[in-house]
């Protein structure tokens, strides 16, 4: 798969893709939607692979400049939309194969997402340079870039403590042992404080948000199977009890990614409900319903 | 007339006891005390610089340097030599993670900034530990905060930041690329 | 044959950069780990003797001067020039920081510990600079080497520190049970 030319990704995927969708035991969200159709273009990699391949990755946007720089883009045409597709492509395997994701990369996700569909959108016809999402995102991309750079030359600076060392010398007599003892003294009490703060101190452990197996793209089909011939629909009827309070957001997600699509519209937004009596009987739900002329 | 062999153990006696880099304000203090028997011979700066450079070409035979950063001067083992310290105590050396050095560029480079502007750039959360690291290395500091809600607090870099990377001023950071460049290079095709 | 003026810079660079006296042992590992390709070429304590006597001698025009002291070899400023150094910075090492303070009792309480036991308690990197403060001021010695890859030195307090804290001994440390009751809390808390 390597020969084929890293930018024809967009037409690469029929041919030897069937065999390997075919091969995951997890459904592959292979649906009319352009953007699920395809599949990375380096796919023969082992799950572990991935994991081991993501770590060499500072986040979401250091991962975004490899696919960039990999793609070969011309980022002064704003070709930015196949690396989207790539990029939520690539997360929404792993997710499959079961790869724990930073929030960070689910957080990006939902951008890239965003901008894709709204790219879909029939451009308004007043848009600016500023309004556009491509040049949003390709500037945290060319200002992450340029931090990056600013990192490596930090690191071939000669750091004190690493590539040289500050030389100080004592000054002081050694004293003999039988010296006699020190005029200053310190309450040994300072010790224990010191000792305590120390060990109450919260231990410092390395937040990873893990992500439960709710690919986007999944419940964009399943929101879009409910809503089916106009059909309305509460947002909790929705859900899948299975998948927890992940599922409950990127439902979400595919609600307001469906709205932006103009696909669906709100029915009921659920704000209208007065906090003070609100049970559970009678709440109040966002409830949407499927747009009659979407496609 | 001060002997210039005195004048270098002098210097080398203040530079050698520093835990710090010393300013040449506090070497002229050194001299003042040393001769304040004579207060017409005021000793200038650049008489101090003129003996610096003795001490520095004294040193050319040694494992050691003489070194200007932010702070001032100081004497180091030179970088050819460092490698025999690290293998001799592999546990000293400090590394410099890549999530580091990217925080620290950040906010070196963009100063000030809140760990909300890090995260914004750097595209994932700020690990504590970073911060902490940098904070107890005395690399960066509060300065002040941002007058939005939550007043979260501005990053700065530090003279000790400027010392441990051998620059003697933040105008010494090495320029960053310009945006055309980037997006070149980011354009370019892989060679493959 | 090793040649003579890179021995003695090697001497130096160990020497200058150690936060503490180095026994000849760890200078004889120095010049193994530099010139381990020659097995049959051993280097004698004698002949690391005589380099240091060189040095010795090449420190005679300087403010600076080797002295041998129970645990190793160690450089300072010459007695003559202490006075201008004590001068400059009267107060040089009493301050006693958070971070010191906290160095200091985890050797105070866990000895004899590494240098990476220290990290590992405190969670961030040991500064030398904190080190060298403490063996500046005699409060801690090596003793002995943790026998595992690297033969990581081992930090006990001494006498002097007993000294300046008024402890007739270790165990009149004010008592730690209270902590335990701490940590006792935090792991239940966890576990729930």
């Amino acid at each position: 798969m390597n020969q084929i030319a890293e930018s024809e990704v967009e037409t690469q995927i029929e041919t030897d893709t069937e065999a390997y969708t075919e091969s995951l035991t997890a459904p592959f969200a292979r649906v009319n939607d352009e953007w699920f159709s395809e599949l990375p273009d380096d796919l023969y990699i082992p799950p572990e692979a991935f994991a081991i391949m993501l770590e060499r990755f500072e986040g979401p946007l250091d991962f975004l400049l490899y696919l960039v720089k990999k793609n070969g883009l011309d980022l002064v045409k704003l070709d930015i939309a196949p690396i989207a597709t790539q990029y939520l492509n690539y997360i929404s395997l792993m997710q499959q194969l079961d790869i724990e994701l930073a929030g960070d990369y689910l957080v990006m996700a939902a951008l890239l997402a965003d901008l894709k569909s709204r790219l879909l959108l029939p451009a308004p016809k007043s848009l600016t340079v500023e309004d556009d999402p491509r040049q949003s995102l390709l500037a945290r991309l060319e200002e992450y870039a340029r931090i990056k750079q600013g990192a490596a030359q930090l690191n071939d600076q000669l750091v004190e403590g690493r590539d040289v060392f500050a030389v100080t010398v004592g000054v002081s007599h050694v004293l003999p042992d039988d010296a006699e003892p020190e005029i200053v003294r310190f309450d040994a009490e300072i010790l224990q404080l010191a000792m305590r703060a120390m060990l109450s101190r919260p231990r410092v452990v390395e937040h990873r948000i893990i992500a439960e197996e709710v690919p986007l793209e999944d419940r964009i089909i399943a929101v879009r199977h409910a809503i089916q011939h106009g059909k309305s629909i509460r947002f909790d009827h929705l859900l899948v009890r299975s998948q927890g309070r992940m599922g409950i957001v990127v439902t979400f997600m595919a609600i307001l990614e469906l709205l932006r699509q103009q696909e669906i519209e709100i029915v009921n937004d659920g704000l209208k409900d007065d906090l003070q009596n609100n049970t559970h009987q009678n709440a109040t739900l966002l409830t949407i319903r499927g747009r009659t002329h979407a496609a | 007339m001060i002997d210039t062999a005195h004048a270098l153990r002098i210097l080398e006696a203040v530079l050698f006891a520093s835990e710090t880099p010393v300013s040449i304000l506090v070497l002229r203090q050194a001299f003042e005390d040393e001769y304040d028997t004579q207060p017409d011979q005021k000793i200038t700066n650049a008489q101090i610089e003129s003996w610096l450079n003795q001490l520095s070409a004294k040193l050319i035979d040694s494992a050691l340097e003489l070194t200007k950063t932010a702070s001032g001067y100081r004497i180091q083992v030179r970088p050819e030599y460092a490698r025999i310290v690290n293998r001799l105590w592999p546990e000293r050396p400090i590394r410099l993670s890549q999530a580091l050095l990217e925080t620290l560029s950040v906010i070196a480079y963009r100063q000030p900034v809140t760990r909300a502007d890090i995260e914004q750039l750097r595209g994932v959360t700020v690990n504590s530990q970073i911060l902490r690291t940098l904070f107890d290395r005395q690399w960066i500091a509060e300065d002040g905060f941002r007058p939005v809600a939550g007043r979260p607090a501005l990053l700065v870099t530090t003279k000790h930041f400027l010392d441990a990377f051998g620059l003697q001023s933040l105008e010494q950071l090495p320029e960053l690329q310009e945006m055309n460049d980037i997006i070149h290079d980011l354009s370019e095709k892989k060679s493959e």
